[in-house]
Parts: structure tokens; C-alpha cells; sequence
């Protein structure tokens, strides 16, 4: 058996004194796509955004209970934040690449990071990363071309090269492909597909195919419970819970 | 990196600015009649010689002694102009800053003129017309008084004509509404007896009653530029204005001054004293500046130079009016020898 | 069938005759503004052409020694070689008024100029030249068809006498108008003719320029912790409210705080662009913080988002990526405050800038006015000649403000990035 | 399923798909029924009928062929809903088979009238019509009412079938072996029909397993 790289152990995450997560038990296998599913406002994606601590830029939200990457408690005062997001990268629901080149985009991370101390390198590792998310065939001359030149499906790309750039261990996705049309959709599943070599990817879907086409594992979500975890075949074709399965085949339940 | 920039500028400022450099051009604040005139003479001393070109300020006579009683030091004053003499209440206040020793110069008259379009017939008024037109009570024939009824001049006096009263002044806040009616309404006023008697039994009635001004629409207050009022007597051939001299002398084409109490407010008249509503002009310095700004002294002496306030001085073609040939030797013996004022 | 044309039945007509009418009430009120601003600018700008041009006479001086000490020409009373070159022209002027009104027709100015070029040309001196001297106001204005000569002689400020001597120089070819450059090039002065903007203009720069280093890196910075990060509590509320106050708080009110603070307490020079500017820029911060933090509040948070999610600092996601987006904004706004603090005289009026300046300011210590002070105190003066200059200093401030918005529009564009 | 689809139009496409398949068991039943009563009087009429009832059974095939694909193209049904479309594919399939059996029952009825039969074996063939179509009636209730209890019952009586026809069998070779044949082609013929119900029980037995299946997503292919 695999040791889980994120481990959740009764997690309860409050906005103010409304609870929005209740006793959350989670354990994320490395090198696999966990997908998070459920209806709007179940937790799913506080849940993701509690991983890399983005819900601290929200004053009101608390989090409780053990959410632990490769063994340390994330939210250990001696954490450091920006560290936890070096490793922890993330990629929204709309393509959103900074007003700046296609280039400047992808390097911002190592930038920041000090990761690439010379130019070569930096621009290597800027070609690698889009390699990898498979834009590279297509921007390679335009690097220096505003990022929001580029099509949604580009974009979003694009925001998962400037994730991997800093080669984190856990990429975070929520409802990544939303925006996308069918063919941008695939061309990034595919790719989501092929970075779990490398990665752990975590993603919020609201797409029961796509959660079912790309990710190894579900987790499904229900009033801020987490219902049920397992195989994604088992989810997705004999859940046990009466919940999951109302919700996964469109039933009022 | 803008932001870089304009920080390190807002720096560089700072620092330049903490060591104040000395002040070596002289400070003069103060009345916005007199204005005019020390202006004229600030630009001819600075190009006439070495010393900077003073600078002058129109803060009006009341402003400009609070500044100039401020205190002693290069960041006060050293001369202020005042439309009027300086009251001893004001001296006192300058003592307790440490201003002691105070150098008074009269510098010559002004008149306020009445006047209206040169598109109406001049008019011809007493003080006892301009009172009874503008007060904001009048007395009623029996020893009280009554809210102001005259609508038309010929009402104030059978022989002027039947206008409509409608004359434009300046703001409470201007030291020529002030000469105005101390010296064309209290005038009007007290020349009914029993209010002249009044004024010893009953000061603050007295001044109340001669000194307030309609507020039924008659008397508009026009603002405090001149220019103005000289441009709607212009539209409006039914008004009359208040303002200075100068602005009368300046555009005699447009506008004419009335006679009052039959003197005509010219040039000679007002000299002479005979022109009823006219004030003295005066300036102060402060005695323990001299020496301590440069050119102060020689300043004076370009003010009192023959050339600057005489009769055919330049002064005189701006609208001053001078002092006699006599008055201006006295005054200007005790400058020079810097005499203190004495009240 | 669809009938296509039909207009009856939907209210069509009604519907079609509504938005006609809107669109030409529309039009309407451009028309009537724009005809608002026809008529201001083109009756300033009318007032305002005589300045361009200023009239001269052509005077013979003696300048020789008996006059002019060469050794030292700038002892010499050159006021009194004018008026009796003047005199020698028209012998026939005796009287006392009489000449005096004949001195008058060469600006008090002429004597200086004198000076200026013997200095500049000494080879002037030992003989007699004609030189060409400013000529007064009332002399210009009459040239220029300002004096309505069918009034009687006591109604105008030119005599009879006075339109005789005029005549007989402009037929000897004696008067001449030249291009008014000392409009532009000299300061102030109490005779209208030689009077100039550029004193009030470099003021007016200077102050800005003040105002500009210090409400611009101060007001970005507030807005920038109050937007972005200030903890909404109590006191950021209360805060925001005054800063909110603050705007519109009567700008004397921040003159009597420049009196008090700068004069008073902190000891600056009285009447410098420095404490001017000081004083504009507190007036101005409120400005620029509202405006800035609407420009701030107007970048999508996507993007601060990303930047922390890939690690960035608060510090670092709100500088690399929120402020360049918003820097546009910001700079509009400052640019919005800048040209109302260029328009403020009354808070200047306390610091003592309202006053007579001649010399033009080397820094932003020496005593300066500004532009609308120096139209406020033309406008104010009895001189007629004054009206026009009060016109041409309008017309400067415009021009100051236009270029104010250039440089805006220009650094937006450098600025601005598409997203 | 109590709990109805959000989406209302899907609920009523998979009632309808079940419907095709309820008419579907139906006319194999009658089938079943019509063939067996063919076996002791043959009647050409009917048979013809019987194997014109065959061409309408294939139809209902497709049709729930159609009905599924289409339903898997517009709702992508998931867990027991994909289970609930995916099912009346086979089941379809199934009962095809069994009109298949049913057709070659008839047929072989012609053959049976031309000689003598042995009376016993044709009782023996009757008793499996009988229990088959008990079983296919019962597998075509227990799909209607996701009964899985009762489909449970039908997998078992598949082994009484089988029971049926090893015994036939047996019979068959004691009557060949103890007297000289005169009517030994009837009997294998009566040896393949009973071969062609005892098909049709695993038939429905196999359909019982899909109804097993659609409730719990337990495929008992590999057990009983």
C-alpha cells in the first residue's frame, strides 16, 4: 500500500461561526488524480483551497482538525505559507495568466522563487514547462506575445505551465476546464492525464464524466460531509451511499 | 520604479527644505486698497536697485496686522498696508509678540466713489440721500425709527429722479464697505440731530443704526472685485457702485462718479479734503526688521520720494491720491528718522 | 406570413418616436454645451489676442557723456533722457499736465529697457540713437481701437492732446507692434503692458511639482495598504469615512492647516511653491486615495490570486501584479486632483501666495504665485490693459492643463496593458 | 427507485425501454406457450404465425437496441442508471434466443406429427414448457419489480429444468436400447426440443442474473 501524500484527518473548517467542512478523513495517493465532487456549496472546493492555505486571504475562515502534506501539518504555526504554495501550486476555474508575456508568465514562479539563477536556465526551464503542459508546439514563437492573446483552452495551459514551472508536488485544480470548450477541455484532460506521472493532482469538477474520464479517485462531497471516497469506478458505477449515487445520476434524492 | 522616482524626489525635497535659507527680499501683507500702490513701488525699488522685488500680499488691513503682529522674525512681515490707521487694540497685541517699536507711514487719501453708468444722467447726492437710501432703518420724523421704505430715489429726496435704489457694493469683509459707512453713512446719519445726540447716550445704537445696510435687496452685495461692479454698472444703467478711486479714474469711460454734497469725486477734490468720502492710507513697519531684512530702509525712501507719492509722482497715476506738499514733509521727516509710532 | 414592415401592433410608433426624441434631446444638450464652450473660449480667447502683440516708439536718446557716465551707464537717470527726448519731439508741450500726460506715452518700463540694452550694446553710448521703447497701455489700447473716441475728453483715459502726438509718431513711423514675447518671458508687474505670466507659470509648476512628489507616493501608498491590505475592523472603517470627508472638506480649510503647520510650527518660507505645494498635495491625497483604491478595487483579484497560489508574497502578488494594472487608474486620478489643485487659490491665500511677485522663482523656496492667483489679482486691478491679460492667463492655465492631460494620456499608454 | 430524475424525460425513456422489453417477454411467451401446444397437434396455420411472431420479436430487439444507444448518447447514464440501460441490451438479446428456441420447437412440431410419439417423453417436454415458462414469466415480473429475491428463485428452478432434461435424455436411451425402433427419429427429435427448453431456461436464468445485476451491480456471470 501507498502512503498518501495530503492526509486529512478530522478537518472541520468554519466561515465565522457557520461550519462549511465537518470531520473530513481524506488520504491522497501520490501520482493519482483525486477528483472532489458534489453539488454547489458542499465543501469541495474549501476543501481544495484549505491544501494550499488559500483560504487564509479569507479573514473570516478557520480550519481545525489535521491536514498534513508528506507527513508535516500544513497548518503548524512554523509553516511557512509561501513555501506550502511553492509546493502546492494551483489552477482556477477561469484561465487567468497576468497581464504579461506568455514568457513572463511562466517564469514568474521561478522568479519569485529564485529558482533559475541564470538566464539559460531560466529560459530552459520556462521551454520545459511548457513542453510539458504541451503549449510549448504552439507558442514557442510568441513567447514574448501577451499571455491573454492566447485562446481559453491556451490560457489555461498556460496557468498549469506557470504551476509546474516551480515543480511542485501537488497541483491543485478548481473546476479547471468550466471555461473551456469540448476540444480545449480534452486537450487538457489529456494533459492533466499525463502530469500525474510527475504530480499529485487534486481537482474540483462539477463534470461527472470528467471526474470519471481523468481521475483515479473521487471523493464526493454532500452538505460539507465528505459522503464517500474511493476507486472512481466504484463511485462512479456501484456507490454505496444512497447520496452519491442520487447525486451522480441526476436523481432528487 | 516610478514610484521610486517620485519618492526619492519627495526626499530630496524634504532635506532641501529643512535648513530654511534667510530671507532676503522684504514681506509686506496687508490692505487690498493700498494694494495697488505698494505693488507699483515694490516693482520700481526692485528694478531701480539691487534688492530683490518685495513681495506683497493682499490679505486686507484687518489679516494683514494679525500677520504683521504675529511676531518678530523672518517669518513675519515687515510691512503691512492698512486702508485704515491701526487700532490700539492691534498695538497691544503686536506688543505682547515682542513688535514694539512700529514705524506709521501715511502715504495719502483714497475716495470712494458713488457711481453709475455715463449712460444715466451724474447724479448729485448728500451724505443725508446715500443714508437715507441705503440704511437698513431710517428715522421716521418722530425720534424713532422705521425698517427702511424708500424704494425710489425721488422718495429719498423729491429732486433726485424717480429711479430705483439698486446700488452694488463690496462684502461686510472689505475695508472699503467699512470707509463706506463710516464715512458716507454715518455722515448721512448724524447729520439728524437727535442721532447725533444719540451717539453719546447710546454708542452701540448709534453705530448699530448708522453703520447697517439694507438687506431687502437695494444695497447687492457685488463681491469684492471692483472690475465687476464697474461691468454690471456698465449693463444695468439704473445701478449705482461702490468702489475706489482708481477704478473710477480707470474707466471714466464707462462709469461716473456723483457728486456728494456737491463736490465731485475728482482727483484735486479728494487732495484738497473736500471730497466727503475719502480715507486715509497707511503703512507699518516693523523697526526691528531694519537691518535684519536688506533694503528696508530704502525702500522707505523710495516710497516717500518725491518722484513716488508726490503730486506728479507715479503713485498719483494709479489713483493715489497725495498728501499736501506740507503733510508729506512731515511724514517723511519722521520716517527717516524712523519715529515710533505713539498712541 | 411574417410581415416584416409592419409597424402598427407592437407600439412601434410610439416606440420609434420615444427614442428619436431622446436621441435629439441628446444631441441637444451636446449642442448647448459645446455652444457654452464656443462661447467662453472664443470670448477668451478674443480678450485675450491683444496680448500677442504690444506696441513700441521709437525715441531718440541722447546717450552721450553728458548724460551717460560711460564709466558707470547704469547711474544714469535714463527716465529723465525720455522725457526730454519726448519734450524735444513736441516742443510745444509746456504746460505741467500737459507734459505729464506726454511722459505717459512711453511705459514707466522705458527706462529700464534703456539700461538693459546700453548694458547689453555699451557701443550705444556717446551718441544719440533711436531705440524702441515700450509704449504705455493707454497708448496700446488706443491703437488697438479700445478708446471710443466720440466720448467727451473727461470720459477717456486719452486726451485730445494725447490723440494728436499719436497721430503725428504713427505717421513718422514712430510707433510699431511687435510680437508680445515678455508675456511668456517676464513676471509680473503693476504696468499692464510689460506684465508677464512666467513668475506664476514656473510657481505653478514648481507647487505641482511638490504636490505631485509628495500626494502621489503617499496616496498610492494608503490606498495601497488600506485596499489591499488593512484589516477590515472598526478603524479602517473609520478611516475610509474621513479620508471620504476629507475630499470634500473647503480647500481653505487645508490653507489655515499649511498656516499653522508649515508656517507656524515646521518654520518654512512664507509665500514659496514648496509649503504651496505641501498644502495642494493634502488637499489633493484624499483625491488621489479614492481614486487610487477604485483602481485597485477594479483589477480582477484573479490575478493577485495566482500570484499567491504560486507562492508570491502578499507584498510581492499586490506589487508585480495588482499595482502595474491599476497604475493607469491611479495616475488618472492624480491627474484629476493635480488639475484642481492648479485651479485652487484659496488655500494659497493663507500660505501667502496670493501676493504681487516680480521675481521669477529659482526654486521651490524663493516666493512664487501661481496661475489662477495671478488671474485672480489681474482680474482685480483697476487697469483696463489688465482685462486682457487676465484673458491670456486664462488661456495659459488651459493650455497648462491640456499639457497636464497629455502627459497623462501619454504615460497611460505607456502604462496601460491590455487584459 | 423511489427517487425520480431530476431530469423527467429520462425517467420516462427508461420506463419505455422496460416497456419494450415486458411487450418483448410477452410474445416469447406466447411463443413458448403456441410452439409446445404444436408439439401434439400441428397445425401449419399456426406455425407459419409463430414463425411470423419471430420477425416482430427480432424488431423489438432493435429497437430496445436503438432506444439504449440513444439513451447512453443524451443522458450518459452512470451507476444503476447505466446498469438500468445497458441490461435490456442483453435481456433483449436473451429473449431473442429464446424466440429462437420457441421457433425451432415449432418446426420441429411438423416432423413429430408424421410419425407416432411416445407419449411419455412428449409429457416429459410439456412439464419443461411448463417450468420454462413459469421461469420466464417470473424473471419478466422480477425485472418489472427489480425483485431480486424472485429472480434468485428463477436461477434456481434452472437446475430443475436441467433435471428434466438429463431424465429425458435417460429415458430416451432406455426406450432406443430396449426395443427395435420404429419411431427412433421422433424421438431425438423430441431429445433436441427438449435440448431447445432447457436453453431457454438458461436463457432466462441469464436474464435473472441481469436483473440481479441492475439492482446490486453484481455481475454473477462467473457464480450461479
Amino acid at each position: 500500500m501507498v502512503d498518501p501524500i495530503i492526509s486529512a484527518r478530522g478537518v472541520d473548517i468554519f466561515y465565522d461561526t457557520k461550519q462549511a467542512l465537518f470531520d473530513v478523513d481524506l488520504d491522497i495517493l501520490p501520482n493519482k488524480v483525486t477528483a472532489l465532487i458534489g453539488p454547489s456549496g458542499c465543501g469541495k472546493s474549501t476543501f481544495l483551497r484549505a491544501i494550499n492555505r488559500m483560504n487564509d486571504l479569507i479573514p473570516s475562515c478557520r480550519v481545525s482538525g489535521s491536514l498534513t502534506i508528506d507527513g508535516q501539518d500544513i497548518y503548524d504555526p512554523a509553516v511557512d505559507v509561501v513555501a506550502l504554495r511553492a509546493q502546492v501550486g494551483m489552477v482556477f476555474q477561469k484561465p487567468n495568466p497576468f497581464p504579461k508575456s506568455i514568457f513572463e508568465n511562466v517564469a514568474y514562479g521561478l522568479k519569485i522563487h529564485k529558482l533559475s539563477p541564470s538566464k539559460s536556465e531560466l529560459q530552459d526551464r520556462v521551454e520545459w514547462s511548457l513542453q510539458n503542459a504541451g503549449l510549448w508546439n504552439e507558442v514557442s514563437d510568441r513567447l514574448d506575445q501577451p499571455g491573454n492573446s492566447l485562446s481559453g483552452g491556451q490560457q489555461q495551459r498556460l496557468c498549469i505551465a506557470r504551476a509546474i514551472a516551480v515543480q511542485p508536488k501537488v497541483i491543485l485544480m478548481d473546476e479547471p476546464c468550466s471555461a473551456l470548450d469540448p476540444i480545449a477541455t480534452a486537450v487538457v484532460e489529456d494533459l492533466i492525464d499525463s502530469l500525474r506521472k510527475e504530480y499529485t493532482i487534486v481537482i474540483v469538477t462539477h463534470s461527472m464524466q470528467q471526474a470519471a474520464r481523468i481521475s483515479q479517485r473521487t471523493a464526493f462531497f454532500h452538505l460539507g460531509t465528505l459522503v464517500e471516497f474511493g476507486d472512481t469506478k466504484t463511485i462512479f458505477t456501484t456507490p454505496k451511499d444512497e447520496r452519491t449515487q442520487n447525486y451522480i445520476t441526476g436523481r432528487i434524492g | 520604479m516610478s514610484i521610486r522616482l517620485t519618492t526619492t524626489a519627495a526626499v530630496a525635497l524634504l532635506t532641501v527644505a529643512a535648513p530654511a535659507l534667510a530671507r532676503d527680499q522684504i514681506n509686506i501683507v496687508g490692505s487690498s486698497t493700498v494694494f495697488p500702490f505698494s505693488t507699483t513701488v515694490a516693482e520700481r525699488f526692485g528694478k531701480s536697485t539691487n534688492f530683490k522685488t518685495p513681495v506683497v500680499e493682499s490679505t486686507g488691513s484687518g489679516g494683514g496686522l494679525k500677520l504683521f503682529c504675529a511676531g518678530v522674525g523672518e517669518k513675519f512681515p515687515d510691512i503691512t498696508n492698512a486702508s485704515r490707521r491701526i487700532k490700539s487694540s492691534e498695538v497691544e497685541r503686536c506688543a505682547t509678540n515682542g513688535v514694539k517699536d512700529i514705524v506709521e507711514v501715511m502715504i495719502g487719501f483714497d475716495g470712494i466713489a458713488f457711481a453709475n453708468s455715463t449712460q444715466a444722467a451724474q447724479m448729485s447726492l448728500s451724505l443725508r440721500d446715500i443714508f437715507l437710501a441705503l440704511a437698513k432703518n431710517v428715522p421716521n420724523g418722530d425720534g424713532t425709527t422705521q425698517p427702511n421704505p424708500y424704494s425710489t430715489w425721488n422718495q429719498v429726496n423729491p429732486e433726485l429722479p424717480e429711479v430705483k435704489i439698486e446700488v452694488l457694493g463690496p462684502p461686510p469683509t472689505s475695508g472699503t464697505r467699512d470707509a463706506f459707512a463710516e464715512l458716507a453713512m454715518e455722515g448721512g446719519c448724524k447729520s439728524f440731530d437727535w442721532i447725533k445726540a444719540l451717539k453719546k447716550s447710546d454708542k452701540p445704537a448709534y453705530k448699530s443704526l448708522c453703520h447697517t445696510l439694507r438687506e431687502d435687496g437695494a444695497y447687492i452685495e457685488a463681491g469684492e472685485n471692483d472690475n465687476l461692479i464697474v461691468q454690471k454698472l456698465q449693463a444695468n444703467s439704473a445701478a449705482f457702485g461702490i468702489f475706489g478711486y482708481s477704478f473710477l479714474e480707470q474707466n471714466s469711460d464707462v462709469v461716473q462718479g456723483s457728486t456728494v454734497n456737491g463736490v465731485a469725486p475728482e482727483f484735486e477734490e479728494i487732495a484738497g479734503g473736500n471730497y466727503p468720502i475719502a480715507r486715509s492710507l497707511y503703512f507699518y513697519v516693523k523697526k526691528a526688521h531694519i537691518g535684519m531684512i536688506p533694503g528696508i530702509q530704502e525702500f522707505l525712501g523710495e516710497f516717500t520720494a518725491e518722484d513716488t507719492w508726490g503730486d506728479e509722482g507715479y503713485l498719483a497715476d494709479k489713483g493715489l491720491i497725495p498728501l499736501s506738499t506740507s503733510e508729506r514733509k512731515v511724514w517723511a521727516d519722521k520716517i527717516d528718522a524712523l519715529i515710533p509710532l505713539d498712541m | 406570413m411574417i410581415d416584416l414592415t409592419k409597424k402598427a401592433g407592437f407600439g412601434l410608433d410610439q416606440r420609434h418616436r420615444a427614442e428619436q426624441r431622446f436621441q435629439w434631446a441628446g444631441k441637444l444638450a451636446i449642442a448647448t454645451s459645446l455652444l457654452f464652450l464656443l462661447v467662453m473660449v472664443g470670448s477668451i480667447v478674443t480678450d485675450a489676442s491683444g496680448v500677442l502683440r504690444q506696441t513700441q516708439i521709437a525715441v531718440d536718446l541722447d546717450l552721450g557723456p553728458e548724460n551717460v557716465n560711460p564709466s558707470n551707464p547704469q547711474a544714469a537717470s535714463y527716465g529723465r533722457i525720455v522725457k526730454s527726448s519726448l519734450r524735444d519731439m513736441f516742443p510745444e508741450v509746456t504746460r505741467r499736465k500737459d507734459k505729464k500726460r506726454l511722459y505717459n506715452l512711453v511705459s514707466p518700463e522705458g527706462s529700464f529697457e534703456i539700461a538693459a540694452m546700453v548694458t547689453d550694446n555699451p557701443a550705444l553710448l556717446g551718441s544719440v540713437q533711436t531705440l524702441w521703447l515700450t509704449a504705455s497701455d493707454d497708448l496700446d489700447l488706443f491703437l488697438r481701437g479700445k478708446v471710443d473716441i466720440s466720448l467727451p475728453p473727461k470720459q477717456r483715459r486719452i486726451s485730445d492732446a494725447e490723440i494728436t502726438w499719436i497721430k503725428i509718431l504713427e505717421d513718422g513711423g514712430q510707433l510699431r507692434r511687435v510680437a508680445n514675447w515678455g508675456f511668456l518671458s517676464s513676471g509680473d508687474s503693476r504696468e499692464p503692458e510689460i506684465a508677464g505670466i512666467l513668475s506664476a507659470l514656473i510657481g505653478s509648476a514648481f507647487s505641482l511639482a511638490v504636490c505631485f512628489a509628495l500626494s502621489f507616493p503617499i496616496g498610492i501608498g494608503a490606498a495601497i495598504y488600506l485596499e489591499e491590505f488593512a484589516p477590515a475592523n472598526r478603524i479602517s472603517d473609520l478611516i475610509e469615512v474621513n479620508i471620504n470627508n476629507l475630499a470634500a472638506v473647503p480647500s481653505i480649510v487645508f490653507g489655515l492647516l499649511g498656516l499653522s503647520v508649515f508656517l507656524g510650527v515646521m518654520g518654512l518660507p512664507r509665500s514659496s511653491p514648496l509649503v504651496g505645494g505641501m498644502v495642494l498635495a493634502l488637499m489633493t491625497l484624499p483625491t488621489i486615495i479614492i481614486a487610487a483604491r477604485a483602481a485597485l478595487r477594479s483589477v480582477p483579484p484573479s490575478f493577485k490570486e495566482a500570484a499567491l497560489a504560486l507562492g508570491a508574497s502578499p507584498v510581492q502578488a499586490v506589487f508585480h501584479h495588482v499595482f502595474p494594472v491599476a497604475m493607469p487608474g491611479m495616475l488618472t486620478g492624480a491627474i484629476v486632483g493635480m488639475a484642481q489643485a492648479l485651479g485652487e487659490t484659496a488655500p494659497l491665500l493663507m500660505i501667502g501666495m496670493v501676493a504681487f511677485i516680480v521675481d521669477i522663482p529659482d526654486s521651490v523656496l524663493e516666493p512664487a504665485t501661481a496661475l489662477p492667483v495671478q488671474i485672480f489679482l489681474w482680474a482685480d486691478s483697476p487697469e483696463r490693459a489688465f482685462t486682457e491679460k487676465t484673458a491670456a492667463a486664462i488661456i495659459v492655465l488651459l493650455i497648462f492643463l491640456i499639457c497636464m492631460n497629455l502627459i497623462a494620456i501619454l504615460l497611460r499608454r505607456k502604462l496601460e496593458q491590455r487584459f | 427507485m423511489e427517487n425520480t430524475h431530476i431530469v423527467k424525460k429520462f425517467d420516462k425513456n427508461l420506463d419505455k425501454l422496460k416497456a419494450r422489453i415486458l411487450e418483448m417477454g410477452e410474445l416469447v411467451l406466447h411463443q413458448v406457450e403456441d410452439a409446445t401446444a404444436m408439439l401434439g397437434a400441428f397445425d401449419p396455420v399456426e406455425v407459419d404465425r409463430i414463425l411470423q411472431l419471430d420477425l416482430t420479436v427480432n424488431g423489438l430487439h432493435k429497437e430496445v437496441h436503438d432506444r439504449a444507444e440513444l439513451l447512453i448518447t443524451r443522458r450518459q447514464p452512470l451507476a444503476v442508471d447505466l446498469r438500468q440501460t445497458l441490461a435490456p441490451i442483453n435481456i433483449a438479446g436473451e429473449l431473442e434466443r429464446i424466440g429462437d428456441h420457441a421457433k425451432s420447437t415449432a418446426k420441429r412440431g411438423r416432423i413429430l406429427c408424421r410419425s407416432s410419439t411416445e407419449e411419455t417423453v412428449l409429457e416429459m417436454i410439456r412439464q419443461m414448457s411448463t417450468k420454462v415458462q413459469e421461469m420466464l414469466f417470473d424473471v419478466l415480473i422480477a425485472y418489472t419489480n427489480d425483485d431480486i429475491e424472485l429472480a434468485a428463485k428463477v436461477r434456481m428452478q434452472d437446475k430443475e429444468v436441467d433435471t428434466l432434461n438429463k431424465n429425458l435424455v435417460k429415458s430416451v436411451i432406455n426406450i432406443l436400447d430396449s426395443q427395435a425402433s420404429g419411431n427412433s427419429e421422433s424421438l431425438i427429435q423430441l431429445t433436441l426440443v427438449s435440448r431447445n427448453f432447457e436453453r431457454i431456461g438458461d436463457h432466462a436464468c441469464n436474464i435473472a442474473r441481469y436483473v440481479h445485476q441492475i439492482s446490486t451491480g453484481e455481475d454473477l456471470k462467473a457464480s450461479i
